[in-house]
């Protein structure tokens, strides 16, 4: 990034298949505006979530983490967001331990019927993430251009 | 101690039911003791004595599997956590271990009777709860406690978990507030806990000590000398790459890690590493209730685990501590 | 309770450690009362108003002091919110007032009844005085 | 190297009015391993689908990425139109650039930009994809239904109908269940056994049937398609071939000590006996534990006038082992044990009687031959009082009763108050309720009949105490909507219990790996979308097993699930899942972390060989049934050495991702 430019933070969203893809889905199709900023990546649950993608998107130069998954008790593989959610609370729990800005991850249960909470979310999330500025502390600054 | 452990080891090994004993022998400096596998014939090399602190568990995981007979093994109370875990992780087969439990008092860190000003040691002797120390200078005394590792300042208790025998007394040398130290890292600002955690990790020079010792990191493959974990990494290029080095390994051991503080006894740049650990475990215990990894064989941990109630990851905005 | 003496549900609750929202109004309490005509408001009106919020209407009872306490209602309950609880909290609310004493030492002379056991006056003083 | 060919969607105006669609095209060309790139205006349409197809064979490409709408909805016709060219069909990777780029973004250049990075993401995870192929496994064509009362024969009966083989396991010695035991059905008021024993007759007669009576599931292994269940056939110490069901045994037993189950213990049977008329099968059993020849070694008297030589002393205990392809759960229900609720004097008094006990009263078969008469004295009543929710819509706190609503009751009051008052004018019925549920088809009309037309005397409010008084029942309650407490001198009292599974529903949920609620309710596979499955592949849920529900209900449930099972049955063999979970052995610890957290059950362990740099020896590996792996991935998080990976989504592809985005 060049530094005339101006800073606009990277938002990476991991949504599980069948809830919160598909509310992402419904906002589009509802023309539901949040920040082009924010990238999807479809995983099939949020129990898929690996706390090294998470990490490897802030060495990559993400600004911010969310996952979004079925509401609890909704889960397609009935308890995948379960686990995701002790899993990302434990590790967010120590990023924030070794000094992480709290609110650079987020763990959000949007399901298929809440676009509008999908956008909500989003515009929020992003919102934060420029509060909050550059991730400085996690990025590998080999990574930054 | 070290005789009665010997001659009851002799008594075992003599009808060849057993394959050998895993225990400490003399290391290369005077207060070193390595883990060594003895045979009968090799017993007089044995040591147990107060500088016995590693933990010998995780050598079974290779040896135990490598032989038909059964393996007998010397575990401090604290080991056994660890010898448990890998046996519920089936790291290790029950049946082909002995379990000898030793006493265990408390260990000595002689880094800390250095650290203390006492230079030039050439021996050390017990005295109930003194030890005089022989240095070049003459004898010098110092009170044992202060001296215990730091693993043994979170002692959890003198019961072994899973002896089959138990030789010798065990105190509990548990002082205080075993989570005083992650409070006062939470107790700071984020921009705090970032410079202590920087300034710490940053010393790492991966020498893989701290997983290589641990009986939690007991992966075929560790993820990060495997090219296809898309994490591979021999050797920190960057300040992210130490952290996330230290961040996954904590991660992965997160349930499983029973508090055994042998990362930060290995680590030779000092870095508190259990602290990493320790702070998981008492989220974990927080928010899931109590749960101390290799109480038992078969459990399951809390991150194999949830309840319908479980508190969302949100919950660490509004805790207790941090800023 | 705050300075005003205003006594709230949510002090009812408190002190009785109840969950009234809980009840069902399922009337099994008042249909287990040993002493439902004798009160003009029944265990699961204790509930009931309690929920509303009329701690007022609870207070001027005369049921406070027809009350037995043998905890029938609250051992009858099928969802555990104990009416008796909450008419022992509202009672203490009442008789911590000042001058709210239901019962005095002067009144027990003319209580004083050859069938009725001292013990049960003593119980009497202690539950209706401070 | 892959060769990549990229195809970009105008979607009409959809995509192209805020993304521009030709520079995303343009811009995908330089990316590694992009050998072709287009825009079109409908990729979806046939002429869309051509222009892919040539392009993969005209540029020998070995995936596509097409930028279009969402994956939930072309995703798969993309697929087809790459396998029809030669391609695997998990070779295709969809960016989503309408519902997450060009229907939210309004700006072009902004639209465009981040339909860019989009693209390259799915560029960069197609670098790592593989060709995935589906496995197969084959489908053993016979269903197993435990439990034979009204849901099992009805699920049995369709799925027979169709055409497939199916055995009902029945614990006790006939099928019929627990509304073989009940007198009349609301609210219509037929007679229960008339409309069930031609049921139980036609599942008897259907070839396709094979009833298993007096037995029960032992053990159960494998998995959809490949059930291999055994099952305890008990000793019922009659030859069931050579038994004419004639009842000559019944008669000349000499004991008459044991309790008759099939009405509710208010009377005594022989030791060897026949449940009831309509039995099925319509063979004797003996009750081991009350017979004099099995008590004293004498007797016989049963063996002696059997002209059919059917009792067998000698018979043992059988196993048998079958094959199945779909499990149906139709385990019922009991009523809950009243005696807990002394407050209504059931333990003090054999006049305060629980619903289904009155059910057998009321009944022309049961003990009092249809007589309504007290079980003390044998004396009509004049007043009786019922009692609902009694141990329904307890606190889970409570030591006794249930959280939930048992649904039937308030109908099944009815019923009573209805029978008793048509058949006895002179009987003064009053009726204790918290609320009258009764949503369903007449169900609250019915009700109101009660009311109205039988004059029955509803009282709101619950009975606090049931006290003995004399040869009367003083019944104290609250009327909450007069504002007073009745009392009633009762002479008899109708406790109408909640219900709750049959008690062997918990082990043979954890045979099964099904989930259970806390109340020991099957659990389905969704709420509302799968409602009569299981979350395990092949485990289907039919009546009151799963919740409490009535005989219509029942019945509606049983024959959803024969569809389901049907469904099954029919294929020849099981597609799997291709995106499943997958272990790399050279690495895997087999530390039994993965196999916790699989709500499928799908991974087990064996000791295999490995030979890897790492390892040389025999060790324990986890292996994934891809027949029943889902692919949800929780196992491969809780893997520490990432030696279980998702295939379609591995931890490489979605690294790969990441990284495009964040580039």
């Amino acid at each position: 990034m060049s530094m005339n430019q101006e800073w606009t933070p990277k938002i990476v969203a991991f949504c599980c298949n069948w809830c919160s893809y598909a509310g992402a889905d419904l906002a589009g199709s509802g023309r539901m505006n949040y920040p082009a900023n924010v990238k999807i990546i479809r995983i099939p649950c949020s129990c898929r979530l690996n706390p090294m993608f998470v990490l490897r998107a802030f060495q990559r130069g993400a600004d911010g983490v969310i996952l979004c998954g079925c509401h609890p008790g909704d889960c397609h593989y009935s308890t995948g967001n379960y686990y995701a959610r002790r899993r990302m609370t434990v590790l967010f729990s120590l990023l924030d331990y070794m000094g992480i800005e709290r609110g650079r991850t987020r763990v959000e249960w949007v399901s298929a019927a809440e676009g509008a909470k999908f956008a909500a979310t989003m515009n929020d999330f992003v919102k934060t993430i420029t509060e909050l500025g550059e991730n400085k502390k996690l990025g590998d600054l080999r990574c930054k251009k | 101690m070290q005789e009665m452990i010997i001659n009851r080891l002799r008594e075992l090994l003599a009808d060849g039911e057993y394959a050998g004993v895993i225990g400490w022998a003399q290391g290369e400096t005077p207060f070193d003791r390595t883990p060594n596998l003895f045979n009968a014939e090799g017993l007089d090399q044995l040591r147990y004595d107060s500088f016995c602190g590693s933990n010998l568990s995780k050598y079974l995981v290779q040896q135990a599997s490598k032989t038909e007979k059964k393996i007998i093994a010397l575990l401090k109370p604290c080991d056994c956590y660890s010898f448990n875990q890998l046996c519920t992780e089936h790291r290790i087969d029950r049946n082909k271990v002995y379990v000898i439990g030793v006493g265990c008092k408390g260990k000595i860190d002689v880094e800390k009777i250095r650290k203390a000003g006492i230079k030039g040691i050439t021996g050390i002797t017990e005295d109930g709860d003194l030890l005089k120390i022989e240095t070049m200078y003459g004898e010098k005394e110092i009170s044992r406690k202060d001296v215990l590792l730091e693993k043994c300042l979170a002692c959890k208790g003198k019961e072994h978990k899973c002896a089959d025998e138990v030789l010798g007394e065990s105190e509990e040398t548990c002082s205080g507030d075993k989570y005083a130290a992650v409070r006062r890292l939470e107790a700071m600002t984020a921009e705090e806990r970032f410079e202590f955690w920087r300034g710490e990790l940053s010393k790492c020079i991966r020498c893989n000590a701290c997983r290589n010792v641990c009986p939690a990191c007991s992966c075929i493959k560790c993820v990060f000398d495997n090219p296809n974990s898309g994490v591979q990494n021999k050797a920190a290029a960057d300040d992210f790459e130490e952290s996330l080095f230290h961040i996954i390994r904590a991660y992965h051991v997160a349930g499983r890690c029973t508090d055994c503080g042998e990362c930060s006894r290995v680590c030779p740049q000092g870095i508190p590493l259990h602290l990493l650990n320790r702070r998981i475990i008492q989220d974990v215990n927080e928010l899931y209730g109590d749960y101390q990894a290799g109480e038992s064989i078969g459990q399951r941990h809390p991150l194999t685990d949830f309840t319908l109630e479980d508190e969302e990851p949100s919950v660490i905005d509004t805790r207790g501590g941090g800023k | 309770m705050s300075l005003t003496n205003k006594v709230t549900a949510e002090d009812v609750l408190r002190i009785s450690g109840v969950d009234a929202s809980r009840c069902m109004q399922c009337g099994k309490c008042s249909g287990a009362c040993p002493n439902y005509d004798e009160m003009d408001l029944h265990p699961h009106q204790f509930a009931a108003l309690l929920r509303k919020g009329e701690v007022e209407r609870l207070m001027e009872s005369n049921a406070l002091y027809q009350c037995l306490s043998c905890f029938a209602c609250s051992q009858r309950c099928p969802r555990n919110v104990e009416p008796a609880k909450i008419i022992e909290a509202v009672r203490l609310t009442v008789i911590r007032q000042k001058g709210r004493n239901y019962m005095t030492a002067d009144r027990l002379p003319e209580k004083l009844d050859e069938d009725l056991p001292q013990q049960a006056l003593v119980s009497a003083m202690r539950k209706y005085s401070k | 190297m892959q060769k990549i060919g990229v195809f970009v969607c105008w979607c009409g105006s959809n995509i192209a009015a805020t993304v521009d669609v030709k520079a995303v095209a343009q811009a995908l060309k330089n990316e590694a391993g992009v050998v072709f790139s287009t825009d079109y205006q409908y990729m979806c349409s046939e002429n869309g689908q051509a222009m892919i197809r040539q392009a993969i064979k005209e540029h020998q490409l070995t995936g596509i990425v097409v930028c279009s709408c969402s994956p939930r909805m072309h995703e798969a016709t993309f697929r087809k139109t790459a396998v029809s060219a030669g391609l695997n069909p998990y070779m295709v990777e969809i960016a989503n650039i309408r519902e997450q780029c060009s229907w939210i973004h309004k700006d072009i250049a902004e639209g465009t930009e981040k339909a860019i990075v989009l693209a390259r993401a799915a560029v960069a995870k197609l670098h790592k994809n593989a060709p995935l192929t589906a496995g197969t496994s084959p489908v053993t064509k016979r269903a197993l239904v435990i439990g034979g009362g009204i849901a099992g024969i009805q699920t049995a009966l369709d799925v027979a109908d169709a055409g497939f083989e199916v055995d009902i396991v029945e614990k006790s010695p006939t099928i019929g269940g627990r509304m073989a035991q009940l007198d009349k059905t609301f609210p219509t008021l037929d007679c229960s056994a008339c409309i069930l024993t031609p049921k139980m007759v036609e599942a008897a007669q259907h070839e396709k049937i094979n009833i298993i009576s007096y037995a029960e599931l032992e053990s159960l292994s494998g998995f959809v398609g490949n059930f291999t269940a055994t099952i305890r056939k008990k000793a019922r110490f009659i030859d069931e071939d050579k038994c004419s069901g004639c009842g000559v045994c019944t008669e000349k037993c000499p004991s008459r000590k044991g309790l008759d189950e099939f009405n509710m213990k208010l009377n005594k049977r022989g030791a060897v006996y026949i449940p009831f008329a309509q039995a099925i099968p319509n063979v004797a059993v003996i009750d081991a534990e009350q017979c004099l020849h099995f008590r004293t070694g004498k007797c016989g008297l049963c063996q002696k006038n059997c002209s059919a030589g059917a009792i067998d002393f000698e018979q043992k205990d059988q196993l048998i082992e079958r094959k199945y392809g779909a499990i149906v759960v139709a385990t019922g229900f009991k009523p809950i044990d009243a005696s807990a609720f002394n407050e209504y004097a059931y333990n003090d008094s054999p006049d305060v009687v629980t619903s289904l006990e009155f059910e057998r009263i009321m009944n022309a078969a049961g003990p009092t031959k249809g007589q309504l008469i007290r079980p003390s004295d044998l004396k009509h009543p004049h007043e009786i009082v019922v009692i609902q929710c009694v141990g329904s819509r307890c606190t889970e706190d409570k030591e006794k009763g249930k959280p939930y609503c048992s649904k039937i009751c308030c109908m099944y009051t009815a019923k009573h108050a209805m029978l008793v008052r048509e058949k006895y004018p002179d009987v003064k019925v009053h009726v204790f309720y918290i609320d009258a549920r009764t949503p369903g088809k007449n169900f609250d009309e019915f009700y109101r009949r009660a009311v109205e037309q039988y004059d029955v005397d509803y009282i709101k409010g619950m009975v606090g105490k049931v006290a003995v008084e004399g040869d009367k029942l003083h019944v104290q309650g609250s009327d909450l909507l007069n504002g007073e407490q009745v009392h009633i001198n009762a002479d008899m009292v109708v406790l109408a219990t909640a219900i709750e599974p049959d008690p062997t529903a918990r082990s043979l949920g954890t045979m099964l790996t099904a989930s259970m609620d806390t109340n020991d309710f099957f659990t389905e596979a969704h709420p509302k979308l799968r409602p009569v499955e299981s979350p395990p592949a092949g485990i289907f849920l039919s009546g009151v097993a799963q919740g409490p529900k009535d005989i219509p209900e029942t019945v509606a449930q049983a024959g959803a699930a024969a569809a389901k099972v049907i469904g099954l049955l029919c294929k020849n063999e099981l597609t799997c899942n291709a995106c499943v979970a997958q272990t790399n052995e050279a690495i895997c610890n087999g530390c039994s972390q993965c196999e916790k957290v699989c709500p499928y059950g799908a991974i087990t362990y064996e000791d295999k060989e490995i030979r890897s740099p790492e390892f040389r020896g025999i060790r324990r590996i986890a292996t994934v049934n891809e027949a029943i792996c889902q692919g949800c991935g929780a196992c491969t998080v809780t893997c520490p050495s990432g030696a279980m990976d998702l295939k379609g989504f591995t931890n490489s592809q979605i690294m790969s991702e990441v990284d495009a985005i964040c580039r």
